[in-house]
């Protein structure tokens, strides 16, 4: 492991942990509205995850996905903006928690229709496939997801056209309130990717490190040209589904118990046990995530709102009673 | 999703006389009385069960009726949907709760190409008393993917009946009649009504499952609408009753079929109508609205028959831009001017 | 094997490759139109799987379903009748040839959009295990179905909730023009269960009595209570994919090589060979079958149209501009 | 699936001058040519390789192409659909078939939640430059489930483009438009009309994308259709000038758009209309027409507009009641009748 690398996970859960928190309290104070779903306990995920993959590997992600921006290299503020709406945003306001894209940084999303992330992300690895590009596309899920139809359509392609897609399913064991044996015949998610003969593998997702070797492996495989894999990173969500949810269908114990395996925590503590921080160095990076996600809050503020209502929804526009213009 | 989940009152108690009700008060009384009475009904979809609900319609049916007939299932809205088209076929009367509309896209297949035709198909043997309920419109900045209203993508499909109701009162005997019915019956709801109060009179009974209804009369020009625009139009009705004109009112409550024969009524006396709808203009709800009213009232008519629709736009996130994508009392008071007497 | 069972298949299959013989020449002469899709070769699956079911367990059959609606015991007067689009027809003339149904028989049609038929079958088996009912939903599908995102969501629903439903793949390696290994990554259907921990078995679809068979063991199974079972069945069509499709992209000796597993002349060798039927009985079976097919046709051409055109729209008349008569 | 397999024809040869084609010929000249051109062009869909496309609109495609720009797909109409949205993000154009619209039931997630949205909710980041081809329509005795006519589900929907090409010369040229197009465009093609011939002439160049057109100049009334329905209005319009009436005969060509002022410039002379539509009436596309003209046109109007449309019914496999099911040029003659001074 080295150093710099464990210090830039380092500061990468921090600065997730921390944005995270700030968003809850933006939102308790009216600046977010619609539907906002957090990360906290998930960090390890995005980030090991992320980390792994090339500047020319695209990312499809869910809903759930602020953190996946930030780690993508968006910066804290423009996301941040995206939450308020404002034009600053990286969807220009128009887009919300729920649809963060760059298209610099090969983002494509943000989307919040359970299941969409798995075509999305099959199309844009056929097309890398299709150019024999070297790069990869990246696709997350929840657990919930993996019912939808199109987990089992776009595994079955992907595998049979042999697509540069890494299949990364973040299992917090939770589909909104309804927990995974009772929403999966099969609750072991990797295994399900044997009815498409995918390579699949499955991880502790409370480990940065793991998840980061893991994935790097995974895109090895998936870069050498065998087809897709899949990568199942088991993890939890501390808060509820969404800040319309409590959380109340799960016990204290059960959160409590997760909460002793925090990434935050144990990847700290594994840092300064390794001596690739010291406890100053640890705090001063939580003091500027802290900072940085300040001046994200403050950006945000001051970005003016977007102003016009049909901005860009077609490429040349259109009069609906006259044709194009 | 705007339950909190420390809450955990149970079914809500039938009244005695006339009381206050929210809507989803009313449906959860609705789906507590028609399973006591009737055992073949059940209920399935997303968290409708330990969870009660995204919206608390089916709070505490769990406890009272089992997992068999309060179901959670998984993310699967095409084939839960299926699903319940097949358990109506032998004799059950499903309840499918699709968690929004917006989610309904992927179960279309099930609702049109199954439950809408096998009645017909079958040369009219097979029934399917199916409901599906839905909750849809714009609601505060879910976005574009999040913020569909599909009334026009199921009433132009033969074999399905839809419902749209707005008030407690409504919301309860529109659903009880749609579990009662034989049919398969689209129940839309509104994500923004859920938590309105309203008088539910259970001895008040219930009008036939598609009659329109007048909420304000008026001489002077007639609004047509459903849902959360009916508030918007009657908002509307009383700044114009300050300038004396008088607005009648209309709440459609069905939109497959619609009641003709009340909209034509009122509109020879008024003359002049708008169809207010939430739903994108080109090609919406209010479009055949129109069409039917020019073919059925042309003579009647001193104006021409307007829209006042959402922008032809997806729902953009941003809070002014989205609540300036649907109509509100001004623009139904701007377009009023325009068909009015000058 | 019972002598009685024997020559009752060995008449399924003579009726079955007469009736769709019939078809084809009543499709030639414009009797029937439409998309018509025909069963020879695949007789054993039909009829060893619903000589193995009750009474009382539902069907739930796709548009190549003819075969399937005779051996439930429709007449064959009123399939063909049904093909002709006349009042006669098990669906009144209003569902044709991929439409057929009769409620008595619990043969619940007849699905024309590939996938359709996962979905029914689990909602039939739902509200059977609800009513602790004993019947069982057989489900039929293709190979190309499987790859449907209904497959996928309806045996995992099918599979946690236990439910009594009886999946029967009729693998004929064909998509229309696609064969199996051009649409399956796992080109071994039964294999696919295993995403849901659903018990499946693969079965020679060629061989009628292995067909049953196994139908008997895997519905004692499911009407055990273990929940659902997939059985596949591997098969082949002699025509094209329906009336319109010569199967050009087949080569000759793939179709000869199958012809020569034929079920009707390997089971009717069989059933000689053990002493089942004579030679002369076998011969009088044929013409019987072959009466009974005229008999549909002439039936189905005195049949009288149906005149109604909005007959059962609604269980309700409805007026869309007025409500419910 | 109405190609016989014994026929080996490759691809369509480009005429020089102007030729006689048939509809699927002209679209597989359009593939061809767009595709020779742009290396980003490839097509995808059930049996559109090797087999040559269940019309034939493939043919050849897959022999000089090759399998990664001619794409033969599993069943799986909701995921290869948006397959082709992920490739469009990144650089590639798409043409996706879906067999028959009957079919993109299953695929109206990706086309409506995913392509007609993903620019609007990116702030103009993102082009989804996806055509998605797929005949409809009522043809001969397919029954319910194969009898779809999808307009109206589509029309509502912003972010799309939605066209409807009846000739061969539209039909190549408009495919060529929309797959230049930097939005996603539908092509809705017509069961019934791939085996029409017409005359094909590339040097005539092609009118806008969404442009009308008038193909029977007429000053008494006008009927307006588009796919397999304007053949019905012309034939009426002959029949109807045997009596001295003339029938203006307007092609739409473009469902979302409409070609409102061609419309609004013919009912300003004829002051009398007919939309004839192969989809059910209520709420139908049509309705959209009727309502836009009301709203636009009203004062010009000598008599109320009206639909000739198809039954409110699933249709029926039944020969005879299907085509009852359907507008024909006697009920056309009938309407026109209707709206015609006495
Ligand atoms: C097709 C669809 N159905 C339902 C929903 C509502 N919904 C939003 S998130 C969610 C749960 C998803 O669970 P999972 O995939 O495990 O992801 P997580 O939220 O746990 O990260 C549901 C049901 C949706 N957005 N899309
Ligand atoms: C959803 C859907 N897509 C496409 C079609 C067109 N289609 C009809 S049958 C068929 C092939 C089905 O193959 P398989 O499931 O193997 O059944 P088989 O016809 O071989 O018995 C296709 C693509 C359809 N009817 N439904
Ligand atoms: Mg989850
Ligand atoms: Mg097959």
């Amino acid at each position: 492991m080295q150093r710099d690398l464990a210090r830039q996970f380092l500061y990468d859960i921090e600065l997730a942990r921390r944005f995270e928190q700030a968003a809850a309290e933006q939102y308790a104070q009216g600046n977010i509205a619609g539907f906002l779903h957090l990360y906290p306990g998930e960090e390890a995920v995005a980030v090991g995850t992320l980390r792994a993959a090339d500047v020319g590997d695209y990312v499809v992600s869910t809903y759930r996905e602020h953190v996946h921006a930030l780690v993508r290299g968006i910066p804290a503020g423009a996301v941040m903006a995206e939450l308020f709406g404002r034009s600053g945003g990286c969807s220009g306001g128009y887009g919300g928690s729920m649809h963060l894209f760059d298209r610099e940084r090969r983002f494509l999303g943000g989307y919040a229709i359970v299941g969409e992330t798995f075509p999305v992300a099959t199309g844009v690895a056929y097309w890398l496939r299709m150019n024999e590009a070297s790069d990869v596309a990246l696709c997350y899920f929840g657990d919930g997801a993996v019912n939808q139809g199109t987990f089992h359509e776009s595994l079955n392609m992907a595998a049979l056209w042999k697509l540069p897609v890494l299949f990364i399913c973040e299992n917090n064991h939770y589909q909104i309130g309804t927990e995974i044996h009772r929403h999966s015949a099969l609750a072991e998610v990797y295994q399900r990717a044997c009815a498409y003969g995918i390579d699949s593998r499955r991880v502790d997702g409370m480990d940065v490190l793991a998840v980061y070797e893991e994935t790097r492996e995974a895109l090895h495989y998936v870069r050498d040209g065998h087809g897709p894999c899949l990568l199942e990173c088991e993890t939890y969500r501390y808060r509820g589904h969404s800040m319309a949810d409590a959380g109340a269908y799960r016990s204290a114990l059960e959160v409590a118990e997760l909460r002793a395996r925090d990434p935050l925590l144990t990847f700290t503590q594994r840092a300064l046990e390794a001596g690739w921080v010291t406890q100053e160095e640890a705090d001063e990076m939580g003091a500027r995530a802290g900072r940085e996600v300040e001046a994200a809050v403050a950006f945000a503020e001051q970005s003016p709102p977007p102003t016009q209502l049909d901005k860009d929804v077609y490429v040349r526009p259109l009069d609906l009673y006259r044709g194009d213009a | 999703m705007k339950r909190s989940h420390n809450d955990h009152a149970g079914l809500i108690a039938p009244a005695s006389a006339a009381a206050e009700l929210q809507v989803w008060e009313a449906l959860n009384l609705a789906l507590n009385e028609a399973m006591a009475v009737d055992d073949a009904v059940f209920v399935l979809g997303e968290d409708v069960g330990v969870y009660g609900g995204s919206y608390r319609v089916t709070q505490g049916l769990y406890a009272r009726y089992g997992e068999w007939r309060v179901r959670d299932t998984p993310i699967s809205e095409g084939s839960f949907t299926g699903l319940g088209v097949g358990a109506a076929l032998v004799g059950g009367r499903p309840v499918v709760e699709i968690m929004t509309v917006n989610f309904a896209l992927l179960a279309l297949d099930a609702i049109v190409n199954m439950a809408a035709k096998l009645r017909y198909m079958s040369g009219g043997q097979l029934r399917v008393p199916l409901v599906v309920r839905m909750p849809g419109g714009v609601a505060h900045q879910l976005a574009a993917q999040h913020s569909q209203r599909l009334e026009h993508m199921l009433m132009n499909v033969p074999g399905l009946r839809i419902v749209a109701p707005g008030t407690p009162q409504d919301s309860y005997w529109q659903l009880r009649q749609a579990i009662r019915h034989d049919d398969p019956v689209i129940v839309l709801e509104h994500e923004l009504l859920y938590f309105d109060k309203g008088t539910f009179d259970h001895a008040a009974g219930a009008p036939p499952l598609h009659a329109a209804a007048v909420r304000r009369p008026g001489r002077d020009l007639t609004l047509i609408a459903w849902h959360r625009m009916v508030q918007v139009a009657q908002q509307a009705a009383e700044r114009l009753a300050g300038e004396g004109i008088e607005a009648e009112v209309i709440d459609l409550r069905s939109l497959r079929p619609i009641d003709l024969p009340l909209l034509r009524e009122s509109l020879g006396r008024t003359h002049r109508a708008l169809v207010v709808e939430e739903d994108c203009r080109f090609a919406g709800a209010g479009a055949e609205i129109v069409a039917a009213l020019t073919e059925a009232a042309f003579f009647d008519l001193d104006a021409p028959l307007r829209r006042v629709a959402a922008a032809d736009v997806p729902t953009p996130y941003n809070g002014e831009l989205e609540r300036a994508s649907i109509p509100d009392v001004d623009a139904v008071i701007e377009a009023a001017r325009g068909i009015l007497p000058a």
